[in-house]
């Protein structure tokens, strides 16, 4: 595939960028997190998704979706972090979506036209510690009835509090630290004996903590193979590593392009900042960087959707990349803004929060850089 | 070396018969920290006790002269005392912008009269301090401030408006920098003291990202400051605060996080052994930190014996704070999701979150990395251009 | 696709039948390389065979027109036909900054005349061309040089000194830049051809710390260029050097080491798996080098399709050249010890070494890092200023 | 201690200072470079070393030297490093002298003379392999007869063919990665059974390749104790890093004020280039480094001279700091010379190529990372 966009690609950014920028601008973000919102983003713009068909964008044509892939929803996700506008798109429609497509019939038709619609949320429960370790999952799932019983803790359970379903990965045999073994599970949020404790994050994002105390589920809630999760928990976590990392190539862009323009008009020393050296090679190093991780995700989400033996490799060293560089962008962001860079008021710092999260979400650039190593064979 | 044992010794046996007990252990936040001024409330018996002792004795300024509130110490015995309260967890009696700042900056400048008037409050806590540099649009070029004192014989008349006033808002007094000559970019400065409840003065407190407001800023509607409030000359108010950035830079560069060389890594190991990379970030950073503790260590012992350049600190400055930021950065990706909460209890109300946030700003304050940068190039390694 | 996939069969099968077995094997050192020219040695039957075959289809530059010497394919078959060449391991008939770096320059900016005359030499291999843009004392600053060509009439006389001109002592020709007005700074240079045998022209090779002299110092001592060996036009001799140090970028971008995406831990795993810290500066190296394949990926396409901005290519150099001296910084801590070795066999002579050494001057020939970064800041971000 | 240099150790500089500049600077060393010496450096120099009693600076004054310790020795090697001075100074009278004040008196007086009289070169053979582990000695020690019978390999063996007496590291004990059963040997340069083979280095040292073929060596050759020999090799081998170090700090100071001088005269696009804020800055932050590793280093030294427990600890960490600093000032000097500084005809290389090999020296900046944090307990 050439690493450009095609035309309807073209179009579909352009029209992701109008959306955010008129729908979900930073102000819609601030609105909400100066309320205090217990979800951490709006059900209506959610419906907008929808209306835009943004919701369905990886759904297949044949289920009611765009049948779009990871370059289309990257393209979506990139405005998201750009205007940093809160919604359930990369947990919901990118991450939850990719798995329930190895789902069988019946679930797919339970749960993709609430995503359609911009009326289902659902939260993916794979954490168990403060770092991201799928492999090292512990939360068990004992055969019990005509199903399972789970029992285990997760944490940082983006939107878990507003989701209609949570996919809960857990132990049907092997070890901790074993691949094989795994189940994924779609648990109903009103299940019996699972509880909630929902925690607002730098970023204001809302996350949970979910205690789930011998919760039952029936056989179909399995999400593909018992003990077979691991391809299903890989597929997801991949649409979601990329996922953040196309949005953080949008909030590092908007950081860098904030930042820019300031460089243009504040003055110091009766001249433009902008004129001094020192402040031009590090934004045109800064501009590298930006542009080096735009190029890795687009290269990974291309892999990706050619279902390329190398996606897994690349979508590792993206979102590695892509936390690199956006971590760059907001740091280099905040200082360059000087003093009202560290005020609530201006909009910088918000950015930087977001990446912060971005950066943590389904692995840091330091647990992906030693994912790369090892596939690389060292 | 005797003598300076024998002073160890009282100190000691001093600390111990009145330090009260709930001092003994570390401040837990900010409600613990005595800042005095006429509208503090403290927080305990213990508190008051401590900083009315601490007060008696000379030692919320142990080495300035008696004279001005202080015991005189000479630097070493004021070393063997901070050494002494650090073995027994003693809290500062008293934190003050005044001893930290304003009163350096009065013992070299100020009349007999100002010292014994302003330094003896400073020293009992009873004026609580703040300071007025900087301008919104001057930043790291503060001499561009516009904030006018038109001269009235007697008085000045003050208008204008200031930005980043620590506790502005919590502030008894407040020192500023006002422009008294418009025709004189540096030497139309000067440097006043006035009564933050002088009609006129208003203050508006700034939220930062970390959720916090410890600044604020700070409007002065033709604000009347009497002639004698003036510290070191009319239009060389520079003079004075350049003085004071030096002092303040001194205390910043020391920021490099808990003072000490004690890695963090150890108290992480169950993450850092799971993530070999972040693992090794840490381990450049300890080499890094253990290498500013002897940086810092070297440079205190050559400026004392005044073998360091003048503009040395204005290196220490940038190394120290660009180090706290690494720090920060480490601590929140050891930290992980849990580090991300912003308000649970888990996250003690999100400290790391907002510890992290604050250190963004210290290589801003007092005088951004930038500038040091441009000053280090210039005045220690005098490359050439303006 | 499938008029593309006939051509790849029938270069496939040309290759198979004309390759010579020999020729096929990676080149092991200079000695492999075929530079072509009037006083070149031919290493190996083999070596000539491939070169005259390679002439005759017009494989030596494969996009160049028929009519100049080339075989006239598309960008498409171009590529395919390199992909066959990689393939089967079809060593480069001819390296030559003619074919690299002239050629292009004469196809936009040259006569009809001169595009028959030159580039069917630089086609055949018949000429091998040096570069003579820098001078001593003009490093970046490429427009202040001072070698000057005095108007004859008929001719200039051209005298004055360029310096790392590359293989300058082997070169039969050389394209360079000489000032033919010195009242205009950047219009006051033209572009001239000329034989490196005319009387006044001097070499004298440097040698580089890596030990090898790839460069030269060049003289010129009244040495006379007749007027139609100039290309483009008259002053406007910048046009065609910025063009060409446009090309020269390109080129210098994708240096970042092995052309490929292929990581060099997996050979060192033996002396990564006890270093982690070692271990954990690689891993984030790959991520790094993977990017930069991609970005250039990228570039490529756009630059193709005319999405890309005209000074891109400084980006891409200065990415490309930081990250392939990075490289070597790591090649040598891998290779420890024994990369150390200098003449040694066990060490190819120093191979590792030398090359480390060599890949310093990356992000200094051809624009050095510091004026990409001023161009990226200028042209593509627009940053204010001089 | 306080941080700062007291009298006498400001008068050890200056007169170190003054004999290297005119007796040993870099066109000394270009000399017996260009002349392809076998030695790679000058015995007559090393004579004038012990006319200026440095060669015993670390030797008891009991015993003949000067008493001195680490920082005074590691003031002779920052002026040999700002000098490239070639000598066997650091292996001989840094790390062997370290290792032959815990030998017996009967070893002492065999070889202390020799080295004061700058008459002995010592080599150290501790290296088997391309990094530095020395836990992972494999060099076999068997016992025979009177003593033991050494078989095995070395290499990096610096100045070894020029040595009078190699300290070999060899099992006596133990399984390769154990602490415990190594024992340190004087093996003669005239052995039957030891062959070298010598290299020349980047830096256009000698370093050799040492076989040893079942060498017999009497039973007092053994340094310190018969497998306790890790004690030994641990101060010898801080000492030779906190003076690899110190050489380090000499070598990227050097460097560095040769890159200033040059940024305050070169003129590009009519100005001198020292006038580029981007130029500026980064000297400002290499000056910041070097003093930053010039601090580390002697806060080691001092430490180590003390015998305080935390010696290693900084040892480990600034020969990591002062590999890194000078790193850097090497690599900026170039870069900053840009095309000149290429050509060997000019300085700036040869400090470049020197600094890559004292990085090299018992251990680079991510090992002793690693063990800085292994110390400190992750």
């Amino acid at each position: 595939m050439a690493m450009t966009l095609n035309d309807d690609q073209n179009m579909l950014r352009e029209s992701a960028r109008d959306f955010m920028a008129s729908e979900a601008p930073v102000t819609h973000f601030r609105k909400f997190r100066d309320m205090g919102c217990k979800d951490g983003f709006s059900h209506g713009l959610w419906k907008q998704f929808a209306e835009m068909g943004f919701t369905g964008i990886l759904i297949p044509e044949a289920e009611g979706g765009m049948g779009m892939g990871q370059i289309e929803a990257g393209i979506v996700l990139e405005e998201i972090g750009r205007n940093l506008s809160p919604s359930p798109f990369l947990t919901t429609s990118v991450a939850a979506v990719e798995a329930l497509k190895l789902a069988d019939k019946a679930m797919r038709d339970r749960w993709f036209p609430g995503i359609l619609a911009g009326e289902t949320v659902i939260g993916i429960a794979i954490e168990e510690g403060v770092k991201h370790r799928p492999e090292k999952i512990a939360c068990v799932a004992e055969r019990s009835g005509n199903g399972f019983k789970l029992t285990g803790h997760k944490q940082f359970v983006v939107q878990g509090t507003s989701s209609d379903m949570l996919i809960v990965a857990a132990r049907t045999a092997g070890a901790v630290g074993e691949t094989d073994g795994l189940t994924l599970f779609a648990v109903d949020k009103d299940a019996a004996g699972l509880s909630m404790e929902a925690a607002r994050l730098v970023d204001s994002a809302m996350a949970a903590h979910v205690k789930l105390d011998g919760v039952q589920v029936n056989a179909d809630a399995v999400i593909g193979d018992v003990d077979g999760g691991w391809a299903v928990l890989s597929k997801m976590l991949d649409a979601g590593r990329v996922g953040a990392a196309a949005e953080m190539v949008g909030v590092g862009t908007g950081a860098m392009d904030m930042t820019f323009d300031y460089l243009k008009t504040r003055k110091q020393f009766d001249r433009v900042i902008g004129e001094f050296q020192a402040l031009q090679h590090r934004a045109a190093h800064l501009y590298g960087e930006m542009e080096g991780a735009r190029s890795i995700v687009l290269k990974a989400q291309s892999l990706m959707d050619e279902g390329h033996a190398k996606a897994e490799l690349y979508v590792a060293a993206a979102k590695a990349k892509a936390g690199l560089a956006c971590n760059l962008a907001v740091r280099e962001g905040v200082q360059m803004h000087g003093g009202i860079g560290m005020t609530d008021e201006y909009d910088i710092g918000l950015y930087m929060k977001r990446d912060r999260g971005l950066n943590e979400f389904f692995g840091d650039a330091y647990y992906h850089a030693d994912r790369v190593a090892t596939m690389n064979g060292y | 070396m005797s003598e300076l044992e024998t002073f160890r010794a009282e100190a000691r046996a001093w600390l111990e018969e009145n330090c009260p007990a709930e001092m003994r252990t570390p401040a837990k936040g900010d409600e613990d920290v005595c800042w005095g001024g006429r509208n503090f409330v403290f927080q305990s018996d213990a508190q008051k006790l401590w900083l009315e002792r601490c007060v008696a004795k000379g030692y919320t300024v142990p080495d300035w002269p008696k004279a001005y509130g202080g015991a005189g110490l000479s630097p070493q015995e004021t070393k063997v005392l901070r050494q002494e309260m650090a073995k027994l967890g003693c809290r500062s009696p008293l934190n003050s912008f005044g001893i930290w700042m304003l009163g350096p900056a009065l013992l070299k400048f100020g009349t007999e009269e100002q010292k014994v008037h302003y330094l003896g409050q400073i020293a009992r806590g009873e004026i609580r301090w703040c300071q007025g540099y900087s301008e919104p649009g001057s930043g790291s070029d503060l001499v561009s401030m516009q904030t006018f004192g038109e001269d009235k014989g007697d008085h000045w008349v003050v208008n204008g408006q200031k930005i980043w006033t620590s506790y502005a808002d919590k502030a008894d007094w407040i020192f500023c920098l006002v422009r008294t000559d418009k025709t004189n970019k540096y030497q139309g400065i000067s440097f006043l003291l006035f009564d933050m409840e002088t009609p006129g003065v208003t203050t508006k407190p700034i939220k930062l990202i970390s959720g916090n407001s410890p600044f604020c800023e700070t409007f002065f509607d033709n604000v009347v400051v009497p002639k004698h409030q003036i510290v070191g000359e009319l239009n060389r108010g520079w003079d004075v605060a350049k003085y004071l950035l030096g002092h303040e830079r001194e205390m910043i560069s020391g920021m490099g996080g808990d003072g000490g060389v004690t890695s963090i890594g150890a108290a992480m190991k169950a993450v850092l052994s799971e993530e070999p990379v972040l693992r090794a970030q840490m381990a450049l950073f300890d080499v890094e930190n253990l290498t500013f503790r002897a940086h810092g260590e070297r440079f205190m012992d050559e400026w004392k014996t005044g073998k360091a350049h003048p503009a040395y600190s204005n290196l220490m400055k940038y190394v120290g704070t660009e180090l706290n930021k690494k720090r920060n950065e480490l601590v929140m990706s050891i930290g992980g999701t849990q580090a991300l909460e912003w308000e649970s209890e888990r996250s003690n109300g999100g400290s790391k979150a907002r510890n992290w946030l604050r250190t963004k700003a210290n290589s801003i304050e007092g005088g951004t990395s930038e500038v040091m940068l441009n000053v280090v190039s210039k005045r220690i390694l005098e490359m050439p251009g303006a």
